[in-house]
């Protein structure tokens, strides 16, 4: 097992978001993470992503403690991750999103942004062209502000962004919600595309039964902060436990 | 390198030297003024309309670099290492001002600059040993590179060579990943956290890159004044530079240049015209109305300044979009 | 000891002063969310406007009214035409159009006024009380009574009165108020209307102290580090802290100065500290954003992100 | 063509400011608005007198004067600007400069332009004939004022002396000579105290309270009439007497009484030009332009700016006639010709506003009296004394 998290409890006031948490993901695992709204899925996410300082618990990466670390010391570590909503940054080009995540790979870091002044980056744009955006079907935008994308696009611009750092681990924050089922579908293959290519593992948060199904090789099923199933997808359709919990039957 | 920006800001340049050449003295201190005002306006810029960071202490910063390429000039030492030592210093005292940046945001930031401003101008006046005071700091005469700045005319070359110079910096500095994160961080600080941008870092480097930009502009008004007095550094002068990049376009490549411009001659202007109608009387008042008239109005009715006019009435124009040009809603100003 | 104390005097009539003007601000903030840096102009053009209808030969009572009316209509007539088209504006934007208003606002008066210090006409009884080696004018007894009562009065109808509950719903929530029925954007107007007739108010007083010129809009300055140091979202602590400030400067002024000179003179070639209670107001904001952002009497959270 | 744009605009701000040349052009900025506006009367009699030989003399030798008036509004770097203006573009020939800072900033390159002026400033670093040959003034230095208020002191049996100054270079600068000179001690005086405020302040009332605790028997102002206002305006709250106070030159004008009544009875100040509406024959004069147009201010400074005028005409009146009745066609031989006239003057008659003048050292007079504010108005209480 590559991450190891064991414990992790987090709670806002006197809410507890997150409890005694566990999960353990193998590299090239794709392991869905789903629940109920409010089953502290995402603030799991945050958690090991760095945005979140949880109460108790650790988070191992290939032996070390993830908790404590900001996001950008995560994203070097090879954690990179994508938002739930995209956000509104109007001015940068899909070109300019992409280079910021790749701006944490270890070979882009020497040298500092005084070497980057006068370092041409036309070699990094090929690479980013051919490698993340042209299977992401972004590289007719590559120059456009994403703010005259749509939706769909734009949050395959946030994945490329998070794919561009090439991470080890990849935290997917419902990748496919708001998109078309065409969409989502077309989504899902790039994340098992990539899984496959960079032999990265990804925990998936996602409401979209269909696309978990098809996609993780492993599902961990979460209510009220806790885990209370964990299987393969079609073991996890199958429990009746999950089922009352989760889809509501009785 | 963007070559296009290069081309421009040469062009520009050439043609400021050349009117500077065809109007006399006056003339080349009117357009050294711009041209430092251009720089300290894209210094601003670089921190509030890329980096979304309201700083009120500009004003301050530009006194930081008038002193010390005074001393530094005064001392014997060479002006062009006097403007570096500026841009040095202005760098460090920036980024000390930006240390509460990394725990304020937005309107409690901004506050906190006018203290900062507040600071540093009662600093200017009881540091003796430094500024001389109220009394201000008489810049003797520089030289540049051996050849002496006595004239206003042989101090519009320095000025024109910086304000290249920084103007194309600027134009790349937004073209590799640190500028990127900085216009990130002025959309939103916890988006810049979530995408692994190390905000404390960017922060610190655009008060850093931009309060260099700002010492090199107070060298040169230091040079060209021949004085670093206390009372030319004041938040008025902040509130100017603000002006300027608000009525040339917040966020934009070509706006601080404009906005500079714009600012400086038009005072002249309305006091040139306003003589020729007999005006003269109430002239003062007049100038400062239509000073704070224009302000208000761009803000209504074209918050996207200067350069956001221009271009609508040539739409064939140079207009350049910058790397981070305002979109039309406008929402995607600092907060 | 009597020296303390008639800086005190002195310190808390000016504190008044800076509490009226600060409340104001905080009024305008709560509301709208502006940082208004026009709210020295107010009081510069509301010591101008009671000094036009003082010269009119109207009762300074009905005078201080007509001012405050004034002053309450120019507010409402900025936030409906210069504020309000910028709802949607950055906040740098915002202030700076404040920025411009107090330009305009000082071109006007001096293009109306003139650039002259004028003698503002009596308001309250010459004459001075001494007692326990205190001497104080009446003039500095009436202004420091009139602006604390009124701060009071201010604050106990923003608390007690339907219009004042209707301010703070609208100011705590908007969509919550507009859900209830308040009329928001009203509400802002009125918030403007009321801050600046309070700024006029205080202009006024300050003009009775100090007369009149145009450096009267200086004052706006000073609300910042009060606001802060009370707490943005404060009223009370605007209040407070415009005491506080006043008392603090008066002190720095009439007994931290004189010391600290004295010291420096014999022992270093620096030989005045300059107008140090200029920045000791600056020193406290900057301490108080470190130590405790929220101010003395805000709440957490209030920040805006 | 956005640029085009900009460059036209600038093209036209440019060539818009290009002056008609006069033949003969005096500048003049004073503090129009600003901080030190109540004293601003030199400014308009120096343009009153040179408007009023345009009136009744065709200008100076047959020459009309341009006698431009501008606004430096107490901000240096304005001030700057239009000295810039003044040598360059109106190829003033004279020019009259305001602020002690700024000529104290400009006074290297007025040596270097080599244009003749005045300051209305009475630092004593600038009056230096040998490093300054252009710099001129008209009456004692700030030092020299202050020397006369600590001299009368001495002759009372006074002892204590506070003094109170602008935080800029017009107040601190001469207080620091005076303090570092040691001639307050060589008086038999004592120095308890220097107060320095804000030139723009409004509340002294703490300041006052300050100059209270060290009991003086004399409150020296280096500063101007508006500043004065607010010290005997707080001086009154703290319950300290105007009779305690004397001020500089700049400290005469009939606003102070006007605007503080009670408060002001008892305050001095030094005088050095005769107050307007003295029955002298530059009275006479004034009166008939007034006749025409509306004085501006009528006060003291007003006679000094007359005066001013008178100085400024008779030397460039001299420089003409050396030229044979012609204006000199190269400015700068032009400028260095009025400047030797202003020189050469010794013995000039400025109809009785001050002693005759005698630039020769570059300082006009030094004379002076203390005047004192008794019924609302100044009276002389002394008699004339040199004040070197």
């Amino acid at each position: 097992m590559s991450l190891v998290a064991r414990e992790v409890t987090i709670r806002f006031g006197g809410v507890i978001a997150v409890e005694r948490m566990a999960l353990e993901v193998s590299p090239g695992e794709i392991v869905g993470l789903i629940g109920p709204n409010g089953a502290g899925k995402t603030t799991f996410i945050n958690c090991v992503s760095g945005t979140y300082r949880p109460h108790t618990g650790t988070v191992r990466w290939l032996g070390d403690e993830l908790l404590g670390l900001s996001p950008s010391t995560l994203l070097r570590k090879g954690v990179a991750r994508t938002f739930q909503n995209v956000a509104s940054l109007h001015d940068l080009t899909v070109l300019d999103i992409a280079k910021l995540g790749a701006s944490a790979r270890k070979d882009r870091q020497s040298g500092g942004h005084l070497l980057d002044f006068f370092r041409s980056d036309s070699a990094l744009e090929r690479e980013l062209l051919e490698q993340i955006l042209e299977p992401l079907e972004l590289a007719d935008v590559a120059h456009k502000p994403i703010q005259t994308l749509s939706y769909g696009r734009r949050k395959a611009v946030d994945l490329a962004r998070a794919l561009a750092a090439y991470p080890q681990l990849l935290l997917l924050d419902e990748p496919v919600a708001g998109l078309t089922s065409h969409e989502g579908m077309a989504m899902a293959g790039v994340v098992r595309n990539v899984r496959d290519r960079l032999g990265c593992a990804v925990i998936m948060v996602e409401h979209k039964m269909d696309v978990v199904m098809s996609t993780c090789d492993r599902i961990v099923v979460m209510a009220a902060g806790s885990k209370i199933f964990e299987g393969l997808p079609a073991e996890v359709q199958a429990d009746p436990e999950v089922r009352r919990v989760y889809l509501g039957e009785p | 390198m963007n070559t296009r920006h290069l081309v421009i800001a040469v062009a520009v340049a050439l043609l400021m030297g050349a009117l500077s050449l065809a109007f006399g003295r006056f003339g080349a201190y009117m357009v050294n003024a711009v041209a430092i005002a251009g720089i300290g306006a894209l210094s601003l810029n670089l921190l509030i309309g890329y980096g979304g960071q309201i700083s009120f202490a500009q004003g301050a910063l530009l006194g930081v670099g008038a002193y010390t390429a005074g001393n530094i000039s005064n001392a014997g030492g060479d002006g062009l290492l006097a403007i570096l030592g500026a841009g040095v210093m202005g760098a460090i005292i920036s980024a000390l001002i930006g240390i509460p940046a990394l725990r304020l945001r937005g309107l409690y930031f901004a506050i906190a600059t006018l203290a900062a401003q507040a600071i540093l101008e009662y600093l200017f006046k009881i540091l003796d040993p430094i500024t001389n005071g109220v009394s201000g700091l008489v810049i003797r005469p520089t030289t540049i590179l051996g050849i002496p700045m006595t004239s206003d005319r042989s101090l519009v070359v320095p000025s024109l060579v910086i304000l290249v110079i920084v103007w194309v910096a600027v134009s790349r500095l937004m073209r590799i990943d640190l500028g990127r994160s900085f216009l990130v961080l002025r959309e939103s600080e916890i988006v810049a956290k979530g995408m692994g941008i190390d905000v404390a870092h960017a922060k610190i480097l655009a008060f850093f890159a931009s309060g260099f930009i700002a010492g090199l502009a107070g060298a040169l008004a230091g040079f060209a004044n021949r004085l670093a007095s206390p009372e030319a550094f004041t938040l008025d002068l902040s509130a100017d530079y603000i002006a300027m990049i608000i009525i040339g376009g917040l966020g934009t490549w070509t706006g601080p240049l404009i906005g500079a411009a714009f600012v400086v001659l038009l005072p002249e202007a309305i006091q040139r015209v306003g003589e020729a109608a007999g005006l003269s009387d109430i002239l003062s008042p007049l100038r400062e109305l239509a000073f704070g008239l224009l302000i208000i109005l761009f803000l209504i009715f074209e918050p996207r300044g200067l350069t956001a006019l221009l271009s609508r009435l040539k739409p064939r124009s140079l207009a350049v979009p910058a790397p981070g040009a305002v979109p039309a809603t406008g929402e995607s100003l600092p907060p | 000891m009597t020296l303390v104390l008639q800086l005190a005097v002195a310190g808390l009539a000016i504190g008044s002063v800076y509490a009226l003007i600060a409340i104001g601000v905080v009024l305008i903030y709560k509301c709208s969310g502006v940082v208004n840096f026009a709210q020295g102009a107010y009081a510069m053009v509301g010591a101008y406007v009671s000094y036009a209808l003082l010269r009119a030969g109207l009762h300074p009572v009905l005078a201080i009214i007509g001012c405050m009316v004034v002053l309450g209509g120019l507010g409402s007539l900025t936030e409906r035409l210069v504020l309000r088209p910028m709802l949607k504006a950055p906040l740098v934007a915002v202030m700076m159009v404040t920025l411009g208003l107090l330009i305009v606002a000082r071109a006007a008066c001096l293009i109306i006024w003139g650039p002259d210090q004028i003698a503002f006409p009596k308001v309250f009884p010459e004459g001075a009380i001494s007692a326990a080696g205190i001497f104080v004018t009446y003039n500095y007894i009436a202004a420091g009574i009139l602006a604390l009562v009124l701060s009071f009065g201010f604050l106990a109808m923003y608390q007690f009165t339907r219009i004042g509950l209707q301010q703070r719903c609208a100011a705590d929530n908007t969509r919550a108020a507009l859900a209830i029925g308040i009329h928001v954007s009203n509400q802002v107007s009125i918030a403007w209307a009321m801050s600046a007739a309070l700024a006029g108010l205080a202009g006024t007083l300050l003009a009775t102290l100090n007369g009149l010129s145009l450096d009267l809009a200086g004052i706006g300055m000073i609300a910042f580090p009060v606001i802060v140091v009370g707490g943005l979202s404060s009223l009370f602590g605007a209040l407070v802290a415009g005491l506080l400030l006043g008392l603090l400067q008066s002190f720095t002024d009439g007994l931290l100065s004189p010391v600290l000179e004295d010291f420096l003179r014999e022992h270093t070639s620096i030989y005045s500290v300059g107008a140090l209670q200029q920045v000791v107001p600056y020193a406290l904001l900057v301490l108080m954003l470190l130590v405790r952002p929220q101010g003395l009497f805000g709440r957490r959270g209030t920040e805006r992100v | 063509m956005r640029l085009r744009h900009a460059a036209a605009i600038l093209a036209l701000t440019l060539a818009g400011a290009l002056p008609a040349r006069a033949q003969v052009s005096v500048c003049i900025w004073g503090t129009i608005t600003g901080p030190d506006a109540l004293v601003n009367g030199m400014s308009y009699g120096i343009r009153d007198y040179l408007e009023s030989l345009n009136q009744t003399k065709g200008g100076i030798a047959g020459q009309k004067v341009n006698a431009l008036l501008l606004d430096g509004r107490y901000k240096l770097d304005e001030e700057l600007k239009i000295y810039r203006r003044c040598v360059d573009q109106e190829n003033a020939v004279f020019i009259s400069g305001w602020s002690t800072g700024s000529v104290k900033a400009l006074s290297d390159q007025i040596t270097q332009d080599g244009v003749p002026f005045i300051t209305q400033s009475y630092a004593s670093e600038v009056l230096d004939p040998k490093k300054f040959p252009y710099i001129f003034m008209a009456g004692p230095t700030y030092e020299q004022q202050m020397i006369i208020a600590l001299r009368d002191l001495a002759a009372k049996g006074g002892k204590r002396v506070v003094i109170m100054h602008a935080d800029n270079e017009y107040g601190r600068g001469p207080v620091n000579v005076i303090r570092q000179s040691g001639v307050v001690n060589q008086l038999g005086l004592q120095l308890v105290d220097t107060v320095e405020f804000r030139y723009d302040a409004q509340d002294l009332t703490a300041q006052m309270l300050r100059v209270k605790s060290r009991k003086p028997d004399m409150v020296y102002i280096q500063a101007s009439t508006p500043q004065a206002i607010v010290i005997l305006r707080d001086a009154a709250k703290a319950g300290l007497a105007g009779k305690l106070f004397i001020g500089n030159l700049y400290t005469i004008s009939p606003t102070i009484p006007e605007q503080l009544g009670e408060a002001a009875e008892g305050f001095r100040a030094i005088q050095a030009y005769q107050f307007y509406g003295t029955d002298i024959p530059a009275m006479k004069q004034i009166e008939a332009f007034g006749a025409k147009a509306p004085i501006e201010k009528k006060d003291m400074y007003y006679m000094k700016g007359w005066m001013e005028g008178i100085a400024i005409a008779a030397a460039v009146e001299g420089a003409i006639k050396q030229n044979g009745g012609k204006v000199p066609a190269d400015i700068k031989q032009f400028r260095e010709a009025v400047r030797q006239q202003m020189e050469a003057q010794t013995k000039l008659d400025d109809g009785g506003i001050t002693p005759p003048l005698d630039f020769s050292n570059h300082q006009g007079f030094v004379q002076a009296r203390i005047a004192e504010v008794n019924g609302g108005k100044y009276v002389p209480v002394g008699d004339w004394i040199d004040a070197r």
